[in-house]
Protein backbone atom coordinates (compact mmCIF):
# COMPACT_ATOMS: atom_id res chain seq x y z
CA UNK A 1 0.00 0.00 0.00
CA UNK A 2 2.83 2.41 0.61
CA UNK A 3 4.80 3.69 -2.31
CA UNK A 4 8.20 3.44 -1.76
CA UNK A 5 9.27 4.72 -5.38
CA UNK A 6 7.48 8.03 -4.75
CA UNK A 7 9.68 9.92 -2.11
CA UNK A 8 8.94 13.19 -3.86
CA UNK A 9 8.89 16.34 -1.41
CA UNK A 10 6.04 18.49 -1.82
CA UNK A 11 4.11 15.72 -1.78
CA UNK A 12 1.04 16.20 -4.34
CA UNK A 13 2.09 13.35 -6.59
CA UNK A 14 2.98 10.45 -3.97
CA UNK A 15 -0.68 11.42 -2.74
CA UNK A 16 -2.16 11.06 -5.54
CA UNK A 17 -0.60 7.82 -6.15
CA UNK A 18 -1.39 6.64 -2.62
CA UNK A 19 -5.05 7.45 -3.25
CA UNK A 20 -5.29 5.80 -6.48
CA UNK A 21 -3.67 3.14 -5.18
CA UNK A 22 -6.00 3.04 -1.82
CA UNK A 23 -9.23 3.37 -4.11
CA UNK A 24 -7.69 0.18 -6.64
CA UNK A 25 -7.18 -2.28 -3.47
CA UNK A 26 -10.47 -1.04 -2.20
CA UNK A 27 -12.17 -2.37 -5.30
CA UNK A 28 -10.51 -5.70 -5.54
CA UNK A 29 -11.38 -6.18 -2.08
CA UNK A 30 -14.94 -5.87 -2.69
CA UNK A 31 -14.68 -7.34 -5.98
CA UNK A 32 -12.83 -10.45 -4.81
CA UNK A 33 -11.47 -11.67 -8.50
CA UNK A 34 -8.60 -10.48 -10.40
CA UNK A 35 -10.06 -11.13 -13.87
CA UNK A 36 -8.36 -8.67 -16.20
CA UNK A 37 -11.29 -7.13 -16.96
CA UNK A 38 -12.52 -6.62 -13.30
CA UNK A 39 -8.65 -5.27 -13.48
CA UNK A 40 -8.78 -2.82 -16.02
CA UNK A 41 -12.20 -1.52 -15.30
CA UNK A 42 -11.28 -0.96 -11.15
CA UNK A 43 -8.22 1.37 -12.61
CA UNK A 44 -10.10 3.37 -14.93
CA UNK A 45 -12.80 4.00 -12.14
CA UNK A 46 -10.01 4.54 -9.05
CA UNK A 47 -7.81 6.94 -11.83
CA UNK A 48 -11.31 9.07 -12.45
CA UNK A 49 -12.24 9.00 -9.09
CA UNK A 50 -8.62 10.22 -8.17
CA UNK A 51 -8.40 13.15 -10.63
CA UNK A 52 -11.85 14.45 -9.75
CA UNK A 53 -11.31 14.11 -5.99
CA UNK A 54 -7.97 14.87 -5.61
CA UNK A 55 -8.02 19.19 -5.84
CA UNK A 56 -10.74 19.32 -2.80
CA UNK A 57 -9.54 15.94 -1.24
CA UNK A 58 -7.01 16.92 1.92
CA UNK A 59 -7.06 14.89 4.21
CA UNK A 60 -4.17 12.54 2.97
CA UNK A 61 -1.48 15.16 2.40
CA UNK A 62 -0.81 14.72 6.25
CA UNK A 63 0.77 11.32 5.42
CA UNK A 64 4.46 10.70 5.36
CA UNK A 65 4.89 8.20 2.40
CA UNK A 66 8.37 7.39 2.89
CA UNK A 67 9.63 3.61 2.81
CA UNK A 68 10.71 4.41 7.33
CA UNK A 69 7.16 4.44 8.03
CA UNK A 70 6.09 1.52 7.52
CA UNK A 71 8.05 0.36 10.80
CA UNK A 72 6.18 3.00 12.97
CA UNK A 73 2.62 2.01 11.22
CA UNK A 74 3.16 -1.56 11.92
CA UNK A 75 3.92 -1.01 16.00
CA UNK A 76 1.46 1.54 16.37
CA UNK A 77 -1.50 -1.26 14.98
CA UNK A 78 -0.19 -3.72 17.41
CA UNK A 79 -0.11 -0.81 20.55
CA UNK A 80 -3.91 -0.14 19.40
CA UNK A 81 -4.92 -3.77 18.81
CA UNK A 82 -3.32 -4.39 22.69
CA UNK A 83 -5.04 -1.11 24.17
CA UNK A 84 -8.47 -2.07 22.18
CA UNK A 85 -8.59 -5.83 23.82
CA UNK A 86 -7.35 -3.59 27.55
CA UNK A 87 -10.14 -1.48 27.40
CA UNK A 88 -12.65 -3.55 27.19
CA UNK A 89 -10.92 -6.08 30.22
CA UNK A 90 -11.21 -2.27 32.03
CA UNK A 91 -14.78 -2.02 30.80
CA UNK A 92 -16.43 -5.46 31.47
CA UNK A 93 -14.76 -5.23 34.84
CA UNK A 94 -16.31 -1.63 35.41
CA UNK A 95 -19.41 -3.08 34.19
CA UNK A 96 -20.07 -6.01 35.86
CA UNK A 97 -19.05 -4.54 39.25
CA UNK A 98 -22.11 -4.04 41.02
CA UNK A 99 -21.21 -0.74 42.47
CA UNK A 100 -20.12 0.89 39.35
CA UNK A 101 -16.48 2.31 40.14
CA UNK A 102 -16.43 5.78 38.44
CA UNK A 103 -15.47 9.03 38.97
CA UNK A 104 -15.84 10.87 35.57
CA UNK A 105 -15.11 14.33 34.58
CA UNK A 106 -13.85 16.04 31.38
CA UNK A 107 -10.29 16.39 31.33
CA UNK A 108 -8.12 18.49 28.06
CA UNK A 109 -5.10 17.05 27.05
CA UNK A 110 -2.48 18.66 24.30
CA UNK A 111 -1.26 17.15 21.33
CA UNK A 112 1.78 17.73 18.96
CA UNK A 113 0.57 16.55 15.93
CA UNK A 114 -0.46 19.22 12.89
CA UNK A 115 -2.66 17.70 10.68
CA UNK A 116 -6.49 16.72 10.73
CA UNK A 117 -5.51 13.21 9.31
CA UNK A 118 -3.50 12.66 12.54
CA UNK A 119 -5.61 14.05 14.96
CA UNK A 120 -8.14 12.32 13.35
CA UNK A 121 -6.21 8.78 13.72
CA UNK A 122 -5.33 9.91 17.18
CA UNK A 123 -9.10 10.80 18.08
CA UNK A 124 -9.97 7.24 17.26
CA UNK A 125 -7.29 5.44 18.56
CA UNK A 126 -8.42 7.55 22.42
CA UNK A 127 -12.10 6.92 21.89
CA UNK A 128 -11.38 2.85 21.80
CA UNK A 129 -8.74 2.94 24.36
CA UNK A 130 -9.26 2.29 28.65
CA UNK A 131 -11.74 4.31 29.74
CA UNK A 132 -11.28 7.27 27.06
CA UNK A 133 -13.91 9.17 24.89
CA UNK A 134 -12.97 11.98 22.90
CA UNK A 135 -15.35 14.86 22.96
CA UNK A 136 -14.22 17.89 21.02
CA UNK A 137 -10.82 18.70 19.09
CA UNK A 138 -10.20 22.21 19.47
CA UNK A 139 -6.60 23.79 18.06
CA UNK A 140 -4.12 21.76 19.54
CA UNK A 141 -6.03 20.42 22.71
CA UNK A 142 -8.39 17.63 22.69
CA UNK A 143 -11.50 17.72 25.01
CA UNK A 144 -11.33 14.31 26.76
CA UNK A 145 -14.52 12.31 28.99
CA UNK A 146 -12.31 10.32 31.41
CA UNK A 147 -14.07 7.47 33.21
CA UNK A 148 -12.07 7.68 36.24
CA UNK A 149 -9.88 10.76 37.21
CA UNK A 150 -7.14 10.72 39.83
CA UNK A 151 -7.17 13.34 42.20
CA UNK A 152 -5.14 15.87 41.70
CA UNK A 153 -4.53 15.71 37.93
CA UNK A 154 -2.96 17.97 35.72
CA UNK A 155 -2.72 18.98 32.54
CA UNK A 156 0.90 17.51 31.72
CA UNK A 157 -0.03 14.41 33.42
CA UNK A 158 -3.12 13.71 31.35
CA UNK A 159 -1.35 14.50 28.26
CA UNK A 160 1.36 12.26 29.59
CA UNK A 161 -0.84 9.34 30.63
CA UNK A 162 -3.41 8.99 27.58
CA UNK A 163 -1.99 10.48 24.15
CA UNK A 164 2.08 10.32 24.59
CA UNK A 165 2.20 6.40 23.48
CA UNK A 166 0.01 7.05 20.59
CA UNK A 167 2.19 9.91 19.48
CA UNK A 168 5.36 8.55 19.77
CA UNK A 169 4.58 5.90 17.36
CA UNK A 170 1.73 7.93 15.14
CA UNK A 171 4.66 10.77 14.89
CA UNK A 172 6.32 8.49 12.56
CA UNK A 173 3.64 8.10 9.45
CA UNK A 174 1.43 11.22 9.97
CA UNK A 175 2.67 15.12 10.36
CA UNK B 1 -11.15 -25.16 12.88
CA UNK B 2 -15.11 -24.93 14.06
CA UNK B 3 -14.25 -25.54 17.85
CA UNK B 4 -11.89 -22.54 17.22
CA UNK B 5 -14.33 -19.96 14.83
CA UNK B 6 -17.41 -20.89 17.60
CA UNK B 7 -15.12 -19.80 20.31
CA UNK B 8 -14.13 -16.81 18.68
CA UNK B 9 -17.98 -16.15 17.85
CA UNK B 10 -18.75 -16.74 21.66
CA UNK B 11 -16.28 -14.38 22.73
CA UNK B 12 -17.93 -11.64 20.20
CA UNK B 13 -21.15 -12.18 20.79
CA UNK B 14 -20.12 -11.90 24.93
CA UNK B 15 -18.89 -8.54 24.72
CA UNK B 16 -21.54 -7.36 22.15
CA UNK B 17 -23.52 -8.61 25.66
CA UNK B 18 -21.43 -6.80 28.11
CA UNK B 19 -21.84 -3.47 25.68
CA UNK B 20 -25.44 -3.76 26.06
CA UNK B 21 -25.42 -4.26 29.76
CA UNK B 22 -22.85 -0.90 30.12
CA UNK B 23 -25.64 1.15 27.88
CA UNK B 24 -28.18 -0.13 30.23
CA UNK B 25 -26.61 0.24 33.68
CA UNK B 26 -24.41 3.15 33.16
CA UNK B 27 -25.61 6.66 35.03
CA UNK B 28 -25.13 9.11 32.36
CA UNK B 29 -25.04 9.59 28.78
CA UNK B 30 -21.17 10.10 28.32
CA UNK B 31 -20.70 6.59 30.15
CA UNK B 32 -22.87 5.12 28.18
CA UNK B 33 -21.41 6.46 24.81
CA UNK B 34 -18.15 4.97 25.88
CA UNK B 35 -19.67 1.67 26.85
CA UNK B 36 -21.86 0.94 24.25
CA UNK B 37 -18.65 1.87 21.65
CA UNK B 38 -15.77 0.17 23.36
CA UNK B 39 -17.49 -3.24 23.53
CA UNK B 40 -19.48 -3.43 20.51
CA UNK B 41 -17.09 -2.51 18.71
CA UNK B 42 -14.51 -5.34 19.89
CA UNK B 43 -17.76 -7.64 19.79
CA UNK B 44 -18.52 -6.71 15.93
CA UNK B 45 -14.84 -7.46 15.02
CA UNK B 46 -14.74 -11.19 16.92
CA UNK B 47 -17.82 -11.56 15.18
CA UNK B 48 -16.25 -10.84 12.12
CA UNK B 49 -13.01 -12.93 12.26
CA UNK B 50 -15.20 -16.11 13.60
CA UNK B 51 -17.45 -15.87 10.41
CA UNK B 52 -14.33 -15.16 8.47
CA UNK B 53 -12.58 -18.44 10.06
CA UNK B 54 -15.80 -20.55 9.02
CA UNK B 55 -15.53 -19.29 5.62
CA UNK B 56 -12.12 -18.32 4.80
CA UNK B 57 -13.08 -17.68 0.64
CA UNK B 58 -14.78 -14.30 1.97
CA UNK B 59 -12.23 -12.65 4.17
CA UNK B 60 -11.73 -9.61 1.61
CA UNK B 61 -15.76 -8.38 2.32
CA UNK B 62 -15.15 -8.98 5.21
CA UNK B 63 -12.16 -7.00 5.66
CA UNK B 64 -13.69 -4.26 4.48
CA UNK B 65 -16.30 -4.28 7.03
CA UNK B 66 -14.17 -4.82 9.98
CA UNK B 67 -12.25 -1.89 8.71
CA UNK B 68 -15.17 -0.01 8.22
CA UNK B 69 -17.15 -0.86 11.68
CA UNK B 70 -13.27 0.43 13.42
CA UNK B 71 -13.03 3.74 11.57
CA UNK B 72 -17.12 4.86 11.66
CA UNK B 73 -17.99 3.28 15.19
CA UNK B 74 -15.64 5.76 17.15
CA UNK B 75 -16.34 8.90 14.75
CA UNK B 76 -19.88 8.16 15.38
CA UNK B 77 -19.94 8.29 18.88
CA UNK B 78 -17.49 11.36 19.29
CA UNK B 79 -19.69 13.10 16.99
CA UNK B 80 -22.65 12.65 19.26
CA UNK B 81 -20.83 13.35 22.39
CA UNK B 82 -19.56 16.60 20.56
CA UNK B 83 -23.06 17.57 19.35
CA UNK B 84 -24.46 16.79 23.49
CA UNK B 85 -21.55 19.23 24.44
CA UNK B 86 -21.91 21.82 22.30
CA UNK B 87 -25.70 21.67 23.18
CA UNK B 88 -24.88 21.84 26.76
CA UNK B 89 -25.49 18.16 28.65
CA UNK B 90 -23.82 18.10 31.81
CA UNK B 91 -21.69 15.55 32.20
CA UNK B 92 -22.79 13.01 35.35
CA UNK B 93 -20.51 13.41 38.49
CA UNK B 94 -20.47 10.96 41.33
CA UNK B 95 -18.86 13.84 44.06
CA UNK B 96 -18.19 17.09 43.29
CA UNK B 97 -14.07 17.16 42.72
CA UNK B 98 -11.49 19.35 41.22
CA UNK B 99 -10.00 16.86 39.60
CA UNK B 100 -8.91 17.39 36.23
CA UNK B 101 -9.09 20.59 34.31
CA UNK B 102 -13.34 20.77 33.89
CA UNK B 103 -14.56 23.00 31.22
CA UNK B 104 -17.54 25.01 31.53
CA UNK B 105 -19.30 24.76 28.34
CA UNK C 1 -25.47 -25.05 7.37
CA UNK C 2 -26.29 -27.26 10.24
CA UNK C 3 -25.64 -25.47 13.78
CA UNK C 4 -23.46 -26.43 16.65
CA UNK C 5 -24.90 -25.72 20.12
CA UNK C 6 -21.78 -23.23 20.59
CA UNK C 7 -23.04 -21.43 17.60
CA UNK C 8 -26.89 -21.52 18.81
CA UNK C 9 -25.48 -20.07 22.40
CA UNK C 10 -23.66 -17.00 20.61
CA UNK C 11 -27.17 -16.65 18.63
CA UNK C 12 -29.00 -16.56 21.53
CA UNK C 13 -26.55 -14.21 23.36
CA UNK C 14 -26.72 -11.68 20.38
CA UNK C 15 -30.65 -11.86 20.68
CA UNK C 16 -30.36 -10.54 24.41
CA UNK C 17 -27.72 -7.98 23.59
CA UNK C 18 -30.50 -6.71 20.85
CA UNK C 19 -33.41 -6.82 23.65
CA UNK C 20 -31.41 -4.75 25.86
CA UNK C 21 -30.64 -2.12 23.96
CA UNK C 22 -34.42 -1.98 22.33
CA UNK C 23 -34.99 -1.91 26.20
CA UNK C 24 -32.48 1.58 26.36
CA UNK C 25 -34.28 2.65 23.75
CA UNK C 26 -38.01 2.22 25.20
CA UNK C 27 -36.80 3.72 28.48
CA UNK C 28 -34.00 5.69 27.45
CA UNK C 29 -35.09 8.66 30.14
CA UNK C 30 -34.02 11.64 27.68
CA UNK C 31 -33.60 11.45 23.83
CA UNK C 32 -29.85 11.72 23.72
CA UNK C 33 -29.92 8.36 25.07
CA UNK C 34 -32.32 6.95 22.81
CA UNK C 35 -29.92 8.44 20.18
CA UNK C 36 -27.25 6.72 21.57
CA UNK C 37 -29.18 3.22 21.71
CA UNK C 38 -29.74 4.14 17.73
CA UNK C 39 -26.48 4.05 17.23
CA UNK C 40 -25.26 0.75 19.22
CA UNK C 41 -28.45 -0.49 17.89
CA UNK C 42 -27.30 0.47 14.20
CA UNK C 43 -23.33 -1.65 14.79
CA UNK C 44 -24.97 -5.11 16.30
CA UNK C 45 -27.08 -4.86 13.26
CA UNK C 46 -24.38 -4.72 11.15
CA UNK C 47 -22.53 -7.68 13.00
CA UNK C 48 -25.97 -9.28 12.93
CA UNK C 49 -26.44 -9.19 9.07
CA UNK C 50 -22.69 -10.92 8.83
CA UNK C 51 -24.00 -13.54 11.03
CA UNK C 52 -26.90 -13.87 9.39
CA UNK C 53 -24.73 -14.41 5.83
CA UNK C 54 -23.20 -17.16 7.07
CA UNK C 55 -26.23 -18.89 8.41
CA UNK C 56 -27.21 -18.43 5.07
CA UNK C 57 -24.25 -19.31 3.46
CA UNK C 58 -24.21 -16.69 0.58
CA UNK C 59 -21.85 -13.99 0.21
CA UNK C 60 -24.61 -11.64 -1.53
CA UNK C 61 -26.13 -10.78 1.74
CA UNK C 62 -22.48 -9.38 2.84
CA UNK C 63 -23.43 -7.13 0.85
CA UNK C 64 -26.18 -5.53 2.58
CA UNK C 65 -24.07 -4.90 5.77
CA UNK C 66 -21.51 -2.96 4.01
CA UNK C 67 -24.23 -0.75 2.37
CA UNK C 68 -26.03 -0.77 6.11
CA UNK C 69 -22.83 0.33 8.14
CA UNK C 70 -21.96 3.06 5.52
CA UNK C 71 -25.37 4.49 5.25
CA UNK C 72 -25.86 4.06 9.22
CA UNK C 73 -23.03 6.59 9.52
CA UNK C 74 -24.49 9.10 7.67
CA UNK C 75 -27.61 8.79 9.45
CA UNK C 76 -26.02 9.18 12.47
CA UNK C 77 -23.83 11.95 12.04
CA UNK C 78 -26.67 13.66 10.30
CA UNK C 79 -28.75 13.10 13.74
CA UNK C 80 -25.59 14.62 15.67
CA UNK C 81 -25.55 17.86 13.21
CA UNK C 82 -28.84 17.98 14.28
CA UNK C 83 -28.32 18.14 17.95
CA UNK C 84 -25.68 21.02 17.50
CA UNK C 85 -28.05 23.16 16.71
CA UNK C 86 -28.33 25.80 13.66
CA UNK C 87 -24.34 26.88 14.37
CA UNK C 88 -25.37 28.70 17.44
CA UNK D 1 -37.94 -22.13 7.92
CA UNK D 2 -35.98 -23.64 10.82
CA UNK D 3 -36.72 -23.25 14.81
CA UNK D 4 -33.70 -20.56 15.01
CA UNK D 5 -35.38 -18.48 12.41
CA UNK D 6 -38.83 -18.57 13.44
CA UNK D 7 -36.89 -17.36 17.11
CA UNK D 8 -35.24 -14.20 15.32
CA UNK D 9 -38.25 -13.24 13.07
CA UNK D 10 -40.64 -12.95 16.67
CA UNK D 11 -37.47 -11.04 17.90
CA UNK D 12 -37.31 -8.51 14.93
CA UNK D 13 -41.16 -7.97 14.92
CA UNK D 14 -41.18 -7.20 18.58
CA UNK D 15 -38.13 -4.44 17.70
CA UNK D 16 -39.97 -3.28 14.77
CA UNK D 17 -43.22 -2.90 16.74
CA UNK D 18 -42.12 -1.70 19.98
CA UNK D 19 -39.93 1.58 17.82
CA UNK D 20 -42.50 2.05 15.75
CA UNK D 21 -45.06 2.77 18.62
CA UNK D 22 -42.71 4.80 20.21
CA UNK D 23 -42.61 6.85 17.23
CA UNK D 24 -45.73 7.25 17.75
CA UNK D 25 -45.44 8.24 21.79
CA UNK D 26 -42.48 9.73 22.08
CA UNK D 27 -42.69 13.83 22.02
CA UNK D 28 -39.25 15.04 21.23
CA UNK D 29 -38.79 14.81 17.08
CA UNK D 30 -34.74 13.49 17.19
CA UNK D 31 -35.91 10.70 19.60
CA UNK D 32 -38.88 9.90 16.93
CA UNK D 33 -36.39 9.71 13.95
CA UNK D 34 -34.00 7.57 15.87
CA UNK D 35 -36.74 5.52 16.62
CA UNK D 36 -37.48 4.96 13.20
CA UNK D 37 -34.48 4.75 11.89
CA UNK D 38 -34.30 1.84 14.57
CA UNK D 39 -37.80 0.78 12.38
CA UNK D 40 -36.16 0.14 9.38
CA UNK D 41 -33.06 -1.37 10.37
CA UNK D 42 -35.52 -4.18 11.47
CA UNK D 43 -36.87 -4.78 8.19
CA UNK D 44 -34.13 -5.07 6.41
CA UNK D 45 -33.08 -7.79 8.47
CA UNK D 46 -36.35 -9.26 8.59
CA UNK D 47 -36.19 -9.16 4.21
CA UNK D 48 -32.65 -11.01 4.93
CA UNK D 49 -34.11 -13.87 6.59
CA UNK D 50 -36.57 -13.71 3.91
CA UNK D 51 -34.06 -14.15 1.48
CA UNK D 52 -34.63 -10.68 -0.27
CA UNK D 53 -31.25 -9.18 0.11
CA UNK D 54 -31.83 -6.48 -3.16
CA UNK D 55 -34.81 -5.25 -1.16
CA UNK D 56 -33.01 -5.07 2.27
CA UNK D 57 -30.12 -3.71 0.47
CA UNK D 58 -32.70 -0.61 -0.48
CA UNK D 59 -34.28 -0.57 2.49
CA UNK D 60 -30.92 -0.12 4.37
CA UNK D 61 -30.38 2.24 2.21
CA UNK D 62 -32.89 4.78 1.81
CA UNK D 63 -34.85 3.86 5.85
CA UNK D 64 -31.29 3.83 7.28
CA UNK D 65 -29.47 6.35 5.19
CA UNK D 66 -31.82 8.73 3.31
CA UNK D 67 -34.71 9.22 5.60
CA UNK D 68 -32.93 9.29 9.07
CA UNK D 69 -30.56 11.92 7.05
CA UNK D 70 -33.51 14.26 5.47
CA UNK D 71 -35.63 14.16 8.70
CA UNK D 72 -32.28 15.61 10.25
CA UNK D 73 -31.28 18.16 8.41
CA UNK D 74 -35.00 19.37 8.13
CA UNK D 75 -35.12 19.16 11.78
CA UNK D 76 -32.01 21.08 12.07
CA UNK D 77 -32.71 23.61 9.85
CA UNK D 78 -36.62 24.48 11.80
CA UNK D 79 -35.12 24.76 15.07
CA UNK D 80 -36.93 21.83 16.52
CA UNK D 81 -34.45 20.20 18.67
CA UNK D 82 -34.43 20.92 22.46
CA UNK D 83 -31.98 18.65 25.11
CA UNK D 84 -33.90 18.14 27.64
CA UNK D 85 -33.14 19.33 31.12
CA UNK D 86 -30.97 22.20 30.28
CA UNK D 87 -31.48 25.77 28.88
CA UNK D 88 -34.63 27.34 30.65
CA UNK D 89 -37.25 25.12 29.34
CA UNK D 90 -40.05 23.70 31.91
CA UNK D 91 -41.04 20.26 31.44
CA UNK D 92 -44.21 20.61 31.00
CA UNK D 93 -44.82 17.20 30.52
CA UNK D 94 -43.09 15.56 34.01
CA UNK D 95 -45.43 18.50 35.23
CA UNK D 96 -48.29 16.83 34.47
CA UNK D 97 -47.49 13.43 35.94
CA UNK D 98 -47.31 11.43 32.94
CA UNK D 99 -44.54 8.94 32.10
CA UNK D 100 -42.47 10.43 29.79
CA UNK D 101 -39.32 12.98 30.53
CA UNK D 102 -39.30 14.18 27.10
CA UNK D 103 -40.04 17.62 26.51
Amino acid sequence: MKTPANEATDGTLAHGVFLFLLLFTLWLLLTGSIDPAELIAGAMVALAVTLISRPHLNIFTGLRLTPGAILPFLSYLGLFLVELIRANLDMARRVLTPSLPLQPALVEVKTELQSPLGRLILANSITLTPGTLTVDVLEDRLVIHWVEVPPGLTIEDATRSITSKFERHLKGFVK
Amino acid sequence: MRLLADIVLLVGAAFTLLGALGLLRMPDVYNRIQAGTKAVTLGALSLILGIGLLYPQWWSKLLVIALLILVTNPLGSSTIARALLIAGVKPWTKTPTTAGKERES
Amino acid sequence: MTLTLLEIIALAILGIAVLLSLLRLLLGPAAPDRVVAADTLSVITTSGLVVLAALLGSPLYLDVALIYGTLAFVGVVAIARAIEGNGS
Amino acid sequence: MTQIELWMVMLLALMVLSAAVMVLLVKNHIAAVAAASVVSLGLALLFVLMRAPDVAMTEAAVGAGLSSLILALALRRLGLWRVDGVKTQVNLIKAKGEGHQDA
